[in-house]
């Protein structure tokens, strides 16, 4: 418990440091709004059509895949925590779960989802 | 009242608010951003349970990985930024008053049960949480399997879902 | 110090919150969004109880949760994929609008 | 109590004796005066960052055969603060289509999300940061990490603009996509020290991890380059076609938070790939001789660190996405994955032989994993090659 | 060791299967080669467990077990699972494996491995035969089955449910299995899909085992709850029975009685007893010999297997004298099913359909003997039933494959090569498939002293006599007689006598892969009897000793004693069998034509309108059903589910009364009054049929809620 009160007040402090920042910035800046300057930015070149741009699957696909890994590896960590003392049997298992991950990271080169385009 | 009841409270309530505002909130970016300040209240609810192993990983699972997805995804599905049309359906009002049962529902069974007043056992100072649950994780004598299980689950999701949502054939 | 009471309300509290947004959003991703909130409230639930339960070293709790942990990344992974097959093939979100599986 | 030998200790115990003196309860003191350090803390890591500023103009501009800021102050050592002033008096422009929230949320969260890490770096012997009893550290550092990719996409989604979104997306693939390899060396020091405390990590580094471990080294460097989205991964910001990526609708201030954001986070990397592989503040026992000296020690490694970034980052050109996530996909990260499972049975096998053959033992299979990894990458690439631009003949000595 | 091996028997065929399916399934030789080889691994393992059985003195059962999944239950929290092979196992392992050992072998040569892909052979249909050049004019020669290996996973994980069925101690586990075969013969009876007779053999066979299923799994729940676990050992202990036989139920029956029928329900749909019979002669769609053979030997025999092992709790609250009514209800279904199929079976053609009635029957007969409780008679019928059935059923397949030769060569595929009235004179030409039918056949007909089925037979005719169950026993002779009678039709029409076609002069003998399994269960057919011939049989008795009756008697608590001789039943079954057999002989030694058959009685062809009235009764009101909920739904608009659920189904009950008073009730009683009944349903139930994900939950959790407060009010409170 203790320890995270701290990282709390880290939490905290790392907040109203750039929101103060920010804030003082606001105070000082002058503030003359006109439609020019809130026009969205396209190197002078005027907005065409909506701002929305078609979504590449491809970046759902990533954030797909490491989704999964993610979870994999973390779940390694307790594992890899005890992995000294708990000897040879842990190790194994470790390595065939990791050997799982790998099949799935293979699956999805073979099916060319890390392809880009 | 001491600090640590005000700081469970705070929590509970932000994390409460947000997670209202995720299935009230009209536009869906904002309903998955508000998801992911529920999940980092659910986070902090952990870290007042001590369960810091599981503050870090619902961090780093949830909003480093789901959120971001579920980010994606809306921008996927959909054909501009703003959402139109409503965002509930016809019998929402239905589902509230369903929701509601089932809190006072549960509400009402856990009122019932003893073990509702008790309170925590003193942390044990120099445990170490995280190697016991590599322990538990890793001894034949705890949870090897539902550990190499969850990750043949794992990638059996990945292959489903690749191959639903984006087989190029 | 807390009683164990609170936790379980406010897990109950969050996981009607979740099923609320399970019944009555229109877009599928928000039911989705929903779900989360369900399963989280349930973590709650294992966190607390293994803070709560009669000898802390005994980890089931957590094991459970982190179970579940992999169980929600598996069910947002499959999920999403669904709802964006259905999206490319009938151009929907909507839940209502998906409603081909009559009979 | 020597003032010199603990200084910060010191000064904790005088603040505690006035706020207790004060009729302040225990508790509150303590919280107040952690708040009162790590306040500190913080602020003197956003003068470092500004330093850091100036740093990296001198230096890019030396690798450019330039000379860089030398008119404000003493070899330009005014600049930065010029530059704040200017950052501050700024207009700040809110584009027209924005979402005002999150718009203004993005840089607060990026900023934060490089400060929160220095709360598990431990800074010298004495002063442990908090991580004296936080056995997560490891952990802790790729959770702040995954703030960090909420606050680009934010930025990205929430300004209403076609570059700043395919900005963003970019950089959050890949930052999402170095972080596999990231987290999988992590979990070789953890290896070692068995537990994930950085402070144990440090304190088990009798040997640097690096000699244990180079090949896991490297990654973590390399993933940290793409997680800092810096040159030549900084897909997310390639000027030449998205102008700036998902910062381009910012300005003042809030522009400022995303680049000292960035300068900060990639001293902090420096600082952590010194802690996880370099012994962080040990150097030979003169840490222990006066914690300052061991702050200047991490500060000093974080440095070489940090400039070992730059180097690259103005050396090499940026490399193209698909090239990048290729890169990651099929190379680094199933390199990390075997390179775990190396480390995991050498560790098991070798564990109980005399110290010296264990180091050895390890640095050998890295070597041969690196050697045997760059082979097979050499021959698939060299087929690729054939396949695009038929048959080669790659005389020797070219 | 053997507890192990034991463990391990069922698995290589379940390993077989996954191995078929997911890589080999490409190349046919691989894949047979794992089937067979994986029968034969679980065929060895069987011997030698069998082996060890029957060395071991008083031999009394090998058992091990694992907890499996904690339950709340004290004092043992757990839910075990695991092998038992008493003796009851021990006999049944025997013969299973074999048979099924020898279907694998049998299969490679049924599915004409080795010969040419077919002309025009699709998947899902049997193969129609390829052309092939050679040395100038070109024949028709059998194609290779285009699934081949498919046929083989299906084979091996039926196998698998098989053994698991045997070897499990549990209810549980042998339910699993149990179920797995009915999957099993599901796909093999649809295994050419392609038919839509056979699709819809298929679906009746799953419907109509399902029916028993479900009132076994009810009988499973219900011993669970009462006794809280599942294992036999601990079920049939003395106290347990007792429990159970003294407390009362539904309807006034003891629990165990009432359990029992539950169970004995699912035998019923299982080995097709009387009202669930329907299913197994269109089962023979299958691929012929094989799914058929597992729809003779193994699978059903299954269904009498499980009520032998139940027997201790059939028999619960048994006190010697005066059938309870559970026992009453098997008897009497038993003795009527071996009959009633009997009679069947005489006006039957299809040289298959004949062998189904015949297995109906047969089983009929053990079931009625548990009935009368005379346990080994039944389990020692069910052993020798197996081994000669299995060898019929073969041989009837290598019938139909030597007249498929016959019909490929003159090209006309119009006539039925199952069609009795096409053969003839068969004994010519297929030598050995000839002989061992004929010893199938005598041994099914019983015929005296040599044949197995003589000595089993006799056993149950004798327990019937001598515990006094007349009725019983005049029926069954009866049946038996009739058995005898058809069986010996079935020879005549088929072997004896000149070849009525062309086709059946043409026809071959088969590859060796068919004939080794017939001969070599031509041999226990015959040797197995001898076993077990009763001490007090006069000459014979005694010279062997009963060593079956020793042997399974000790799987339960006492050894049943052996009854007393009486000469009535010896006479009964030689006149029956001897008697049978002439008339058969005589009756059809020179019938030509169908014609000329005078037991063509429609009445019996018909099968007694069975399906037909199943028809009329239960699948039309369903296809109302369903007809009107699809319709209905068709132009129904968006409906908001719960909303309108409320709504219309408080309408729906008004005007459901309406109409029940305005409409003339002898309208009702004429017209089709469960249709309208169905039409309503459909017409309320559609409102929830929306298709809504959304719709689903909230009605789930409406009766959830309502079920939980119901439970709370009633129950807890």
């Amino acid at each position: 418990m203790s320890q995270w009160i701290y990282i709390g007040l880290f939490f905290i402090v790392g907040l109203i440091i750039p929101v103060g920042a920010i804030v003082v910035a606001w105070i000082l800046g002058p503030k003359k709004p006109n439609p020019i300057k809130m026009t969205t930015y396209e190197c002078g070149v005027e907005t065409v059509g909506e701002s929305w741009v078609q979504f590449k699957a491809q970046y759902y696909i990533f954030a797909l895949v490491f989704l999964v890994f993610d979870v994999e590896t973390v779940f390694l960590f307790p594992w890899a925590v005890k992995l000294g003392s708990l000897g040879m049997f842990a190790v194994i298992e470790g390595i065939i779960f990791i050997l799982i991950l790998i099949a799935g990271l293979v699956y999805t080169w073979r099916k060319g989802m890390l392809e880009w385009a | 009242m001491t600090g640590e009841q005000i700081t469970f409270l705070a929590v509970a309530l932000f994390t409460l608010g947000s997670g209202f505002m995720v299935v009230t909130s009209g536009n869906l970016v904002h309903a998955a951003l508000w998801l992911v300040s529920t999940l980092f209240g659910v986070a902090v609810t952990y870290a007042v349970l001590d369960a810091s192993f599981l503050a870090v990983v619902q961090v780093v699972v949830y909003i480093g990985a789901i959120a971001i997805l579920f980010i994606f995804a809306v921008m996927l599905t959909r054909k501009d930024m703003r959402d139109q049309g409503p965002q509930m359906n016809k019998n929402w009002w239905f589902g509230a008053l369903l929701a509601v049962l089932t809190f006072a529902g549960l509400f009402f069974l856990l009122q019932g049960w003893d073990g509702m007043s008790r309170t925590a056992a003193v942390y044990p100072s120099n445990f170490d949480a995280v190697s016991e649950l590599g322990n538990a994780l890793t001894s034949p004598a705890g949870y090897v399997l539902p550990f190499e299980v969850a990750s043949v689950l794992l990638v059996a999701a990945l292959v489903g879902a690749v191959y639903v949502a984006f087989n190029r054939k | 110090m807390v009683p164990l009471s609170w936790y379980l309300i406010f897990a109950a509290a969050l996981f009607s919150i979740g099923l609320f947004g399970v019944l009555s959003r229109r877009n599928a991703v928000a039911i989705l969004l929903g779900i989360e909130l369900m399963l989280n409230s349930v973590n709650i639930n294992l966190a607390a109880f293994w803070r709560y339960g009669k000898d802390v070293t005994v980890m089931t709790g957590q094991v459970f949760a982190i179970i579940v942990f992999a169980v929600a990344a598996a069910e947002v992974a499959v999920g999403l994929a669904l709802v964006i097959s259905v999206y490319r093939r009938r151009n929907t979100v909507v839940a209502d609008e998906i409603n081909m599986m009559k009979w | 109590m020597d003032f010199w030998k603990d200084p910060l200790k010191v000064a904790a115990d005088w603040l505690m004796g006035i706020f207790t003196g004060w009729g302040m309860p225990e508790i509150a003191a303590q919280i107040l005066i952690g708040f009162l350090g790590i306040l500190l803390l913080i602020s003197l890591l956003m003068v470092l960052d500004i330093f850091l500023v100036w740093v990296e103009r001198k230096v890019v501009s030396r690798f450019q055969d330039r000379i860089g800021p030398n008119r404000v102050g003493p070899f330009g050592l005014i600049q930065p603060f010029a530059d704040i002033i200017k950052l501050l008096i700024k207009e700040d422009i809110t584009p027209g289509g924005a979402d005002r929230t999150v718009y203004n949320l993005a840089p607060i969260l990026s900023m934060m999300s490089v400060l929160i890490l220095w709360a598990v770096v431990p800074l010298a012997p004495a002063i442990l940061g908090v991580d004296a009893d936080l056995n997560i550290g490891a952990l802790y550092i790729i959770a702040a990490g995954a703030i960090g990719t909420l606050s680009i996409i934010m930025a990205g989604w929430a300004s209403n603009n076609k570059y700043s979104l395919i900005g963003a997306f970019r950089e959050v693939a890949v930052m999402l996509s170095f972080e596999i390899p990231m987290l999988t060396v992590m979990l070789i020091p953890t290896i070692f020290a068995g537990s994930m405390g950085i402070v144990k990590i440090v304190n088990s580094q009798d040997t640097w991890y690096f000699f244990l471990a180079p090949l896991a080294a490297l990654i973590f460097f390399i993933a940290a380059i793409a997680e800092l989205g810096r040159a030549p991964f900084d897909m997310g910001e390639a000027e030449s076609e998205l102008v700036s990526g998902y910062n381009i609708e910012y300005s003042g201030m809030k522009f400022g938070m995303f680049y000292a954001g960035e300068l900060l986070h990639a001293f902090t990397f420096g600082g952590f790939w010194a802690i996880l592989f370099f012994g962080g503040y040990r150097f030979f026992g003169l840490e222990l001789v006066n914690p300052l000296l061991a702050i200047a020690i991490l500060f000093f490694k974080a440095f070489i660190g940090y400039w070992l970034i730059m180097w690259v980052r103005y050396t090499l050109l940026r490399i193209r996405i698909d090239h990048m996530l290729a890169f990651n996909w099929k190379f680094l990260t199933p390199v990390a994955f075997v390179l775990l499972m190396v480390t995991a049975l050498m560790n098991a096998l070798l564990s109980g032989l005399p110290g010296w053959l264990y180091v050895s033992g390890m640095f050998l299979s890295n070597v041969l994993l690196t050697w045997g990894a760059l082979e097979i990458a050499r021959h698939y690439s060299r087929g690729e090659r054939e396949k695009v631009e038929g048959k080669q003949v790659v005389e020797v000595g070219h | 060791m053997e507890t192990t091996l034991i463990w391990l028997i069922p698995l290589p065929p379940a390993l077989a299967f996954f191995l078929i399916v997911l890589f080999t399934n490409k190349s046919k030789m691989l894949s047979h080669t794992i089937g067979v080889g994986a029968a034969a691994l679980s065929w060895l393992g069987s011997m030698y467990v069998f082996y060890k059985a029957i060395t071991t003195e008083h031999f009394s059962g090998f058992a091990s077990s694992i907890p499996w999944l904690p339950t709340g239950l004290t004092p043992d929290k757990w839910f075990h699972i695991g092998v038992l092979i008493d003796p009851l196992g021990a006999a049944v392992l025997f013969f299973v494996s074999i048979t099924i050992f020898m279907i694998f072998l049998y299969s490679v040569g049924y599915q004409n491995f080795g010969q040419p892909d077919g002309d025009h052979d699709r998947a899902g249909l049997p193969p129609h035969g390829a052309t092939v050049e050679e040395h100038g004019h070109k024949h028709v020669v059998p194609s290779v089955e285009p699934m081949y290996s498919r046929f083989f996973a299906f084979l091996g994980l039926f196998a698998f449910g098989m053994y698991v069925l045997v070897v499990s101690d549990n209810l549980l586990t042998m339910f699993v299995g149990w179920e797995i075969m009915g999957l099993c013969s599901y796909l093999l009876i649809g295994f050419w899909y392609g038919k839509p007779s056979a699709r819809n053999a298929a679906v009746k066979a799953f419907m109509t085992t399902r029916i028993g299923d479900v009132f076994m799994l009810l009988g499973i729940s219900y011993l669970y709850s009462v006794t809280g676990t599942l294992t036999f050992r601990e079920i049939f202990t003395e106290e347990t029975l007792h429990m159970l036989a003294e407390s009362t139920t539904f309807f006034g029956m003891t629990v165990s009685g009432f359990i029992a029928l539950l169970l004995f329900i699912g035998t019923v749909g299982k080995s097709a007893q009387f009202p669930l019979h329907v299913w197994l002669p269109d089962a023979m769609e299958g691929p012929t010999p094989v799914s058929a053979m597992i729809h003779a030997a193994t699978m059903v025999s299954a269904g009498v297997y499980a009520v032998i092992r139940m027997f201790p709790l059939l028999t619960a609250d048994y006190t010697g004298h005066g059938l309870t009514t559970t026992m009453s209800i098997v008897a009497f279904i038993g003795a009527f099913t071996a009959l009633f199929a009997a009679t069947i079976a005489v006006a039957q053609n299809d040289i298959k359909r004949v062998l189904a009635y015949s297995t109906i029957s047969q089983l009929g007969f053990m079931i009625a003997a548990l009935g009368i409780s005379a346990y080994i008679a039944a389990a020692f019928h069910l052993v020798t039933h197996a081994f000669f059935k299995a060898l019929l059923f073969l041989g009837s397949g290598s019938v139909i494959h030597g007249m498929e030769h016959g019909v490929l060569h003159t090209g006309n595929h119009d006539v039925d090569p199952q069609d009795m009235y096409n053969m003839g004179g068969l004994r010519k030409k297929m030598p050995i498939t000839f002989w061992t039918f004929l010893i199938g056949g005598f041994a099914l007909s019983g015929f005296p002293l040599i044949t197995a089925g003589f000595w089993s037979k006799d056993e149950i005719l004798a327990d019937a006599w001598a515990h006094g169950h007349t009725a019983v026993f005049w029926t069954l002779a009866f049946a038996a007689l009739l058995t005898a009678f058809y069986t010996m039709r079935q020879i005549t029409l088929t072997f004896l006598g000149e070849p009525r076609t062309k086709e059946a002069e043409h026809a071959q003998e088969t590859p060796w892969t068919m004939t080794t399994p017939l001969v070599v269960l031509s041999v226990f057919a015959v040797t197995f009897g001898w076993v077990g011939i009763p001490e007090h049989f006069p000459v014979l008795g005694g010279l062997v000793p009963n060593w079956f009756h020793d042997f399974v008697g000790h799987t339960l608590h006492e050894v049943p004693e052996a009854v007393e001789f009486s000469i009535v039943p010896l006479l009964t079954s030689l006149g029956v069998a001897l008697g049978g057999l002439f008339f058969g002989w005589l009756a059809y030694r020179n019938v030509n034509s169908v014609s000329e058959d005078r037991l063509q009685i429609p009445f019996l062809k018909n099968k007694y309108y069975f399906d037909e009235i199943y028809d009329t009764v239960f699948v039309k009101p369903i296809y109302w059903f369903a007809e009107n909920i699809v319709y209905k739904l068709m132009d129904q608009q968006v409906i908001n589910g719960i909303l309108h659920l409320f709504g219309p189904a408080t309408d729906g009950v008004g005007s459901f009364i309406r109409n029940k008073f305005d409409l003339p009730f002898i309208n009702r009683l004429i017209g089709d009054g469960s249709a309208d009944v169905t039409y309503w349903f459909g017409g309320k139930l559609r409102a929830v049929q929306t298709g809504r994900i959304q719709h689903y939950l909230m009605l789930a959790l409406v009766t959830f809620i309502v079920i939980g407060v119901v439970l709370y009010i009633f129950v807890l409170a």
